[in-house]
């Protein structure tokens, strides 16, 4: 039990229920599950990525690399948790990942043993196999590495959690929740901007929080915190991390609302994503501490200094009894004095020959003994650190003297400390590297929307860090026009050698002959070792780039937090360069990972995209039909009678029609109105056929073309007054033949007057059909629906009842067929007029399935045709080209390929035998082999009822020469091969006297 | 006389849902008295100006400010086009120079309202909802869920949302998802 | 996010618009019958690195074509017009 | 230089790891050469070692602006695969997977093909029938492929939604065993190590800056560290493609967008193929590490800058997590971009140009990777003997003039739609 009885930021009359392995943890409301680990003496957390090393807690924040669990259980049950930044609640259940049978006897640590064999890049040399042509070796090795790899598992369960997006607006943004964020809020706030502070912690504080209770920057924070919840303006997000900086000065933000719970709380989210549109942003992230590199200082029992800290003030757990402390910089005497105080036995081993007095005396006071000029060379000890092994080193690190073994059950590093860069780095910005501060920083360009401060910007002291803060918080309000009384920063406080740095550059302790006593990491997760970075030079992955990629570093969950400077620093020592002249690799969002569920908020399920309903939908789903999806639309696909299938149903509705009448719902097809004076004019000009003669009151047929030629689409326009002219679409092409024509009279054609506007919610349309349609229409309208009063091809305005709705004569069933359009409230009470008074002339509904069959009868083309690659010719509608106007696509239509005589054009197919074919299938010459790319395909297949056969609508090389041949229909992946005998494509009634009649 | 079936007809139940207690967001329907497109090109104001007249209006507005009259509330949606709510039948303007729509059947009106308004709007769209950003009778065309809607803010927490109608009912659920954790009620009849 | 200034509506998510193209071809004359220039403008493309002047579509918004020039290696922008009121 | 073999690493490991050599050497440029490929990545170097393996040309450089892999070759999600129906694609793509098939043997350098097997999802009956019509033209050329219904992609692939909550449901989906995955920066690496092992030199931190004109005739390059001269010049440089042919005074058919790539946490198997969301541009596959793999759509806007915006990642998670429920707690780790050649049919350009002595590659799209060895292979080929080999045939400039669109998608012409 390593907790202290006093002391710590926890409340110890909260006790919590945390366990780990099935343990039960000593936890207090405050603590981290990491907190509790170390009270509760769990030495071994996790197990590494690669060698399955024993891992324990190294840090206190989100670069942990080794304490990474499985978090609760089912389908709530979350993997590769990082247990230092998992706030303990009650009823926490954790385990551990990674290790098979178990934590403690993991089979996986064997690779351990082979490690000088799973040297970098060995995948890349191995396994390669001995057969040509074949990869099958790889891939029997590959299954084993791919279920070693990959650290915890996940589960397969469906999340039950809600999750939620919010948009905020804000003048200033503060990013991070320590004294400079403190400071930059409290300016921005005083001086009237509209100031989001956040932090990722749960308390606000960052650094000051590890500094013992009662310490002078305690007052500092209350006082600040108590004045930032006074002012309006500021909003705080706790438990929040800006994980990503993106274009426009929006910032995405994870605020974890019911994490620290063990299940959400009735009606309450899990996490809220915050898209964050800021004028300005202060970076105010601080700066994570680097580890020291020397053998075995991946032991479980080796930590950071800062985070031993941390646990100690904040958490009041003594990580260590016995406590050697190995430093470069000065932030370490801090932690020896107070670890000595409270009742460690401390031994500090400064790889700095001359470290300053003010340090010195600090730890000197509490009983510390100092070794200045000396570095750990080893740790000892297997799943926790025993003792380590020290020498006097010289002024590169290496052993200049004995060396000697020293008990320890804690090795506290610290090798200087980098600043957090990442979101600024993320907007496409290097770093430039601080010789002095040894780190890389930030630049400082006044222009821009993100400003560091603070140890994020290598602030040396505490009052440079208020400074800072404060400074940029003004500037940043002043950028949004705030101009209200900042004042005066909020006066430093007194603070001890943990804000001063003086850091030296050497980072590895090594023997006197340069090499290391042992296994030496540099990224701790995926277990690469300065030996890798040796072995990646010797081989010339000498960039970056290619040091990260070929050994791994950098590359694991915490993203090279820890491990990216130290192997930049080998690779400058080992090409002779100064670290920034070997560069740094580019930062990607996210900051720390990010739920998945976090960033899709409400968008999931049926959410995933809107659905589009017709006006008459209910009234289908009321009535037994089966819907399809049609792009956003729900359509009725068929109405099953009885027991019926697809195939017996549309047969059926298909029939009906041809014999006595049928409705489908057609409220789907795009429609526009095309309004002014010059309407005639613009359709003219993106239809293939003319438009200046079409009377009022009369509709046509019409196709378009891309500019390159290719068909667009087709549908009717109707003429419904002088300037006024209603245009249909198909269902797929709404959108995009009205952002087209909003486009040509927007900019190429701005001198025509005209307006097109979308009216496809506006009207409901029933397709009425079969020969029954007029005399079911004629008794419900007062309408003269004669042959002379309405011919085909034209409109007439009509009631249904005491409804006002529009009547299309048109056919595309290729029957006496009208098209009813109704204001849209009135669609469904219209569809039950006509179902009513259909009853007395055997009228049914039919869906798009039997619609399809008919069209096909017809030889009608839609979607299946019209896919994009075909011309007007392709589907046999050259004719309705004219040739006295320029219109969209005229020129390039005229392009060689286009115009080869020898192109798959449409034709039709009857199909021998009982089954018909699949669409999709591709047509042979009768006797040439099936190969290749075939001479042509079937677009869209059906049985014909009215025919009593099987066909299909095909493209066939140079088809319209080749009625009466015989062809192949082969559907490989069906496995089937059938005959068809080419046939016009207007299989039924080719004269058209029933749609005329 | 035959009903106007609303697109939300199935929705409109009146109702409490999500945690007990206050509501935060109440959601209701309007039937529109009437909805116009008014269209024109150069000269659109002076060709407007008799149905404008006939409105009540003196002006084609402003972009982002709905113009409200005891009979209609335009809306100027483009530089050249006014969307208007009015139960006058403005099909008789209809000219050379003013192309007229009627739309009464392409919106859905939603009612928003409540103390959560704004914060649910903020989850829907990336705009700057707050008070002082949103006024009273400002509006914004923008999209909520993947669909293009007029928000039009008719007091400080009540929202009139025009959706169009096929779309409506499936924008109703998305509201209705959002509005469950603040506490939600639903009337039939605004 | 790239936040576009619609002269209509004012500052938007780029998710409000959809991308057109290049705005500095121009559409041939419509009488036109060369087949080159109008290859040229269907598919050739200058594609700068740096300053590009290019349509968007307020789709969600206002309906109306822009035009706005924005560079391709930053994302900033620099002007944006309603694409009828933009000079040739 | 060494051999790779389970033997050289373990005499290796004995001594060490102190004895490798270089993968590829860092030569000083001669001043003259036969071919010179400006930019070092998978296609780059691919075309540079089949140069000098099957056509005999080994005075060849590959003349890199940054480090050799670093573009986009390093930033795809490494799907292989040859499921392509067009005439002039289908067997370009084939003749990739035939050579992905035996890389690692030929390289000696494992790139780690692994055939898990691509599926792409239909949602429609009109998409099952477009995949029936792939399936068939994959078939009927040679290629394997499947078509599955509901209930087999549910056996197969039980983790996704199959549930009424589905906003798409799934009605089957187009499978191809032999597709699968790839180590992308092993491929770069691999070929690098094969082409210097037969001569070339790879020239990196050496960005082109212009090139030497003899006439009318290009023949060679200044470079940021001087000038070069070769007989023949060969662009590999996808996503600035239209910058360098500009300085030649070229104007191409293609615009530059920037296409994001996802990473989530590792994790232990989940995703064993390579799964396609028919209902928006969408995919995932699992790496070996265990990272799920995401790739989604283009951010719609010309773009050289190599990083992605929001939207792209909203939708693509939004896509994930419609796909495959239980992903909704696994955290997405990393983000970034590549940028495209995006051209206006979709389908690449590996072509002599109209200007004597250069010739180009490029306009992937998003299919770069998986035609590397296909695409440097069929360029070498191209270069060496001055005319186009069947398999890349279609693949010129003046197709577009012709009319000859090979449009995968039937989308016409946009850049950005393919």
């Amino acid at each position: 039990m390593r907790r202290l009885n006093a002391g710590g930021r926890i409340d110890r009359t909260k006790p919590l229920s945390v366990t780990f392995e099935g343990r039960a943890l000593p936890a207090y409301q405050g603590d981290t599950l990491a907190s509790a680990m170390l009270a509760g003496s769990v030495s071994l957390a996790g197990r590494s990525f690669k060698y399955h090393r024993p891992r324990g807690v190294f840090s206190a924040g989100v670069e942990e690399p080794g304490a990474l669990v499985h978090l609760r259980e089912g389908d709530r049950h979350e993997p590769n948790v990082r247990a230092t930044t998992t706030e303990a609640f009650d009823g926490l259940v954790s385990t551990a990942q990674n290790a098979w049978p178990s934590l403690t006897a993991d089979i996986g640590a064997m690779n351990n043993i082979l490690s000088p064999v799973l040297s970098a890049g060995f995948y890349y040399k191995t396994f390669i196999g001995p057969f040509r042509n074949s990869t099958r070796f790889w891939m029997m090795c590959e299954a084993f590495i791919r279920k070693a790899a990959g650290m915890g598992r996940a589960t397969t369960l469906e999340d039950p959690d809600r999750y939620e997006k919010r948009n905020a607006f804000c003048d200033v943004l503060v990013i991070g929740g320590g004294a400079a964020g403190l400071s930059a809020a409290l300016a921005a706030g005083r001086a009237g901007a509209q100031v989001i502070l956040v932090e990722q912690d749960f308390e606000l504080g960052g650094a000051i929080l590890s500094d013992p209770v009662g310490a002078p920057g305690d007052a500092w924070l209350s006082r600040v915190k108590e004045e930032l919840a006074s002012l309006p303006n500021v909003r705080i997000l706790l438990r929040t991390t800006a994980f990503g900086a993106y274009d426009g000065g929006t910032y995405g933000l994870v605020e974890r609302v019911s994490d620290h719970l063990k299940t959400p709380q009735s009606g309450q989210i899990r996490q809220r994503y915050w898209l964050v549109h800021a004028g300005r942003a202060v970076l105010a992230t601080g700066a994570l501490e680097r580890p020291l590199v020397f053998a075995g200082n991946d032991r479980p029992g080796v930590m950071l200094a800062g985070a031993v800290r941390t646990y100690l003030n904040r958490f009041a757990v003594l990580a260590g009894q016995n406590v050697l402390l190995a430093t470069n910089n000065d932030t370490a005497y801090s932690t020896a004095a107070e670890l000595s105080r409270a009742g460690a036995f401390v031994t500090l081993a400064d790889l700095r020959a001359d470290p300053p007095d003010d340090a010195l005396a600090i730890a000197k006071d509490a009983g510390v003994t100092v070794l200045t000029g000396h570095g750990v060379l080893k740790a000892i000890g297997r799943k926790r650190v025993t003792s380590a092994v020290i020498t006097p080193v010289d002024e590169r690190g290496r052993a200049a003297g004995s060396t000697r073994k020293v008990p320890a059950d804690l090795i506290a590093m610290s090798g200087g400390w980098s600043p957090v860069v990442h979101l600024w780095s993320q907007l496409y910005r290097k770093p430039q590297y601080d010789a002095h501060a040894v780190c890389f920083v930030p630049c400082q360009e006044s222009e821009h929307h993100l400003q560091p401060a603070g140890t994020a910007f290598a602030a040396a002291t505490l009052d440079e860090v208020i400074a800072q803060g404060f400074n940029r918080g003004i500037e940043a309000a002043r950028a949004s026009g705030s101009t209200g009384e900042a004042g005066d920063p909020p006066p430093p406080f007194e603070a001890g050698p943990f804000w001063q740095k003086n850091q030296s550059p050497v980072w590895a302790t090594r023997k006197a002959d340069g090499s290391l006593a042992g296994k030496a990491f540099v990224d701790f997760q995926h277990d690469v070792q300065l030996s890798d970075i040796d072995q990646a030079h010797l081989e010339g992955y000498v960039s970056v780039e290619h040091l990260k990629r070929y050994t791994t570093t950098g590359m694991a969950t915490d993203q090279g937090k820890l491990s990216n400077v130290n192997a930049l620093a080998r690779m400058a020592e080992l090409r002779g360069l100064s670290i920034p002249d070997v560069g740094t690799t580019t930062f990607r969002p996210p900051y720390t990972p990010v739920s998945i569920g976090a960033i899709v908020g409400h968008e999931h399920g049926r959410h995933f995209r809107p659905t589009r309903l017709s006006p008459i939908h209910h009234w289908h789903m009321d009535n037994g039909a089966r819907m399809t999806e049609a792009g956003a639309w729900m359509r009725p696909w068929f109405y099953p009678q009885a027991d019926e299938d697809l195939q017996a149903a549309y047969i059926r509705e298909a029939a009906h029609v041809r014999q006595n009448v049928g409705m489908i719902d057609v409220s789907t097809l795009g429609k526009i109105a095309v309004q002014g004076p010059d309407a005639a004019e613009f359709l003219n000009r993106v239809y293939v056929n003319g438009w200046k003669t079409l009377a009022i009151g009369r509709l046509r047929y019409g196709a378009m073309l891309r500019e390159d030629g290719f068909v667009m689409d087709d549908g009717a326009t109707a003429r419904l007054g002088e300037w006024d002219y209603f245009m249909s679409t198909t269902t797929a092409n709404a959108a995009k033949v009205l952002a087209f024509s909003e486009h040509l009279l927007q900019t190429a054609w701005k001198d025509l007057k005209v307006h097109v506007t979308s009216v496809t919610d506006q009207w409901a349309a029933i397709a009425l059909a079969g020969p029954s349609s007029r005399a079911l229409l004629n008794s419900v309208t007062d309408a003269d629906l004669s042959r002379e009063a309405l011919p085909n091809n034209h409109v007439t305005r009509a009631h249904i009842g005491d409804v006002a709705v529009r009547v299309h004569r048109m056919s595309y069933s290729g029957e006496l067929a009208y098209e009813i359009y109704i204001p849209a409230g009135y669609g469904q009470h219209v569809w039950e007029t006509l179902h009513a008074a259909g009853q007395a002339h055997n009228l049914k509904p039919y869906g798009t399935e039997a619609m399809g069959a008919l069209r096909i009868e017809k030889g009608h083309v839609a979607g299946p045709e019209i896919e994009g690659r075909t011309t007007l010719k392709d589907l046999g509608l050259e004719g309705l080209a004219s040739s006295k106007k320029p219109f969209v696509g005229s020129v390039l239509r005229k392009r060689p390929v286009l115009t080869d005589p020898d192109r798959p054009t449409l034709i039709g197919l009857e199909i021998e035998g009982d089954g018909g074919a699949k669409p999709g299938s591709l047509l042979f010459q009768a006797k040439a082999e099936a190969k290749g790319h075939g001479e042509g395909w079937v677009s869209s297949t059906t049985y014909s009822p009215a025919l009593g056969k099987n066909i299909a609508l095909a493209f066939l090389k140079n088809g319209k020469a080749r009625l009466g041949e015989t062809v192949r229909v082969v559907n490989f992946v069906g496995g089937e091969t059938l005959s068809a005998r080419v046939v016009s494509h207007h299989f039924f009634d080719p004269e058209g006297e029933r749609q005329n009649g | 006389m035959a009903e106007v079936l609303s697109a939300l007809s199935k929705k409109l139940v009146s109702g409490h849902y999500g945690p007990a207690g206050d509501a935060g967001i109440r959601l209701s329907g309007r039937r529109l008295r009437g909805l116009w497109q008014l269209a024109g090109w150069a000269n659109f104001e002076t060709a407007a100006a008799s149905a404008l007249e006939a409105l009540g209006l003196s002006t084609i507005g402003t972009f982002q400010s709905a113009q409200a009259t005891q009979i209609a509330c335009a809306w100027r949606i483009a530089p050249d086009k006014l969307l208007v709510e009015s139960a006058h039948d403005l099909g008789a303007f209809n000219s050379q120079d003013l192309a007229v729509l009627n739309l009464s059947h392409a919106r859905e009106a939603i009612i928003l309202s409540g103390p959560a308004a704004r914060d649910l709007l903020s989850q829907l769209i990336a705009i700057d909802v707050s008070p002082a950003a949103f006024r009273r009778g400002a509006f914004l065309q923008t999209g909520i869920h993947h669909v293009g809607v007029l928000i039009h803010c008719v007091e400080e927490t009540d929202f009139e949302i025009l959706v169009p109608t096929t779309w409506a009912e499936s924008g109703w659920e998305v509201l209705l998802e959002n509005a469950l954790p603040f506490g939600l009620e639903v009337h039939s009849n605004a | 996010m790239i936040r576009i200034n619609c002269p209509v509506c004012g500052l938007r998510n780029e998710t409000e618009f959809t991308y057109g193209a290049d705005a500095t071809v121009n559409r041939p004359a419509l009488d036109e019958q060369e087949t080159g220039p109008w290859l040229d403008y269907v598919f050739n493309r200058d594609n700068p690195r740096g300053w590009h002047k290019e349509y968007w579509h307020h789709v969600q918004g206002c309906r109306q074509w822009l035009v706005l020039e924005r560079n391709t290696l930053t994302h900033e922008i620099r002007g944006c017009r309603l694409a009828r009121e933009a000079g040739e | 230089m060494t051999h790779y073999s389970a033997l050289s690493v373990l005499r290796n490991a004995l001594s060490g790891n102190r004895s490798w050599g270089r993968a590829w050497r860092d030569p000083d440029p001669k001043p003259s050469y036969d071919v010179l490929i400006v930019g070092g990545g998978g296609h780059g170097l691919a075309t540079a070692y089949y140069l000098a393996k099957e056509h005999g040309i080994k005075n060849v450089a590959v003349v890199e602006k940054g480090w050799l892999g670093g573009g986009n070759t390093g930033r795809n999600t490494t799907i292989v695969r040859s499921n392509y129906m067009m005439p002039g694609n289908t067997m370009f793509y084939e003749r990739s997977m035939r050579l992905w098939e035996n890389l690692s043997q030929d390289l000696n350098f494992n790139v780690m093909i692994s055939q898990r097997g691509q599926y792409n999802l239909c949602h429609s009956p009109a998409q099952m029938d477009a995949a029936r019509r792939r399936g068939n033209i994959m078939r009927a050329n040679g290629i394997d492929a499947e078509l599955f219904d509901r209930e087999e992609v549910r056996r197969r692939l039980p983790y996704l939604d199959y549930s009424q909550a589905a906003r798409f449901p799934i009605h089957g989906a187009i499978f191809q065993g032999r597709a699968g995955t790839a180590r992308h920066d092993a491929v770069a690496w691999g070929y690098a190590r094969g082409a210097d092992r037969h001569g070339v030199d790879i020239l990196q931190q050496r960005e082109v800056t212009g090139y030497l004109w003899d006439g009318g005739r290009i023949c060679g390059v200044r470079t940021s560290r001087g000038d070069i001269r070769a007989a023949k010049v060969a662009l590999c440089v996808a996503g600035h493609s239209g910058h360098l042919a500009q300085m030649a005074g070229l104007r191409l058919p293609i615009e530059t967008h920037s296409l994001q790539a996802f990473v989530t946490e590792p994790y232990k198997p989940l995703v064993d193929t390579v799964v396609s969301f028919g209902a928006a541009h969408f995919y995932i596959s699992q790496s070996d590490k265990g990272g799920l793999v995401l790739g989604g759509d283009l951010d719609m806007y010309n773009s050289y800058a190599q990083r992605g915006g929001l939207p792209i990642v909203e939708h693509t998670l939004a896509s994930a997590k419609a796909l495959m429920p239980c992903v909704s707690r696994l955290k997405l780790l990393r983000h970034w971009a590549g940028v495209m050649d995006m051209s206006m049919d979709g389908s690449p350009f590996i072509t002599k140009t109209p200007v004597d002595g250069l010739y180009l590659n490029g306009g992937w799209c998003y299919g770069g990777f998986k035609a590397t060895p296909a695409s440097g292979w069929c360029f070498a080929w191209t270069i060496a003997k001055d005319q186009p080999h069947e398999d890349n045939r279609e693949f010129t400039l003046d197709r577009f003039e012709r009319g000859y669109q090979i449009d995968e998608k039937g989308m016409g012409p946009q850049p950005n739609a393919h």
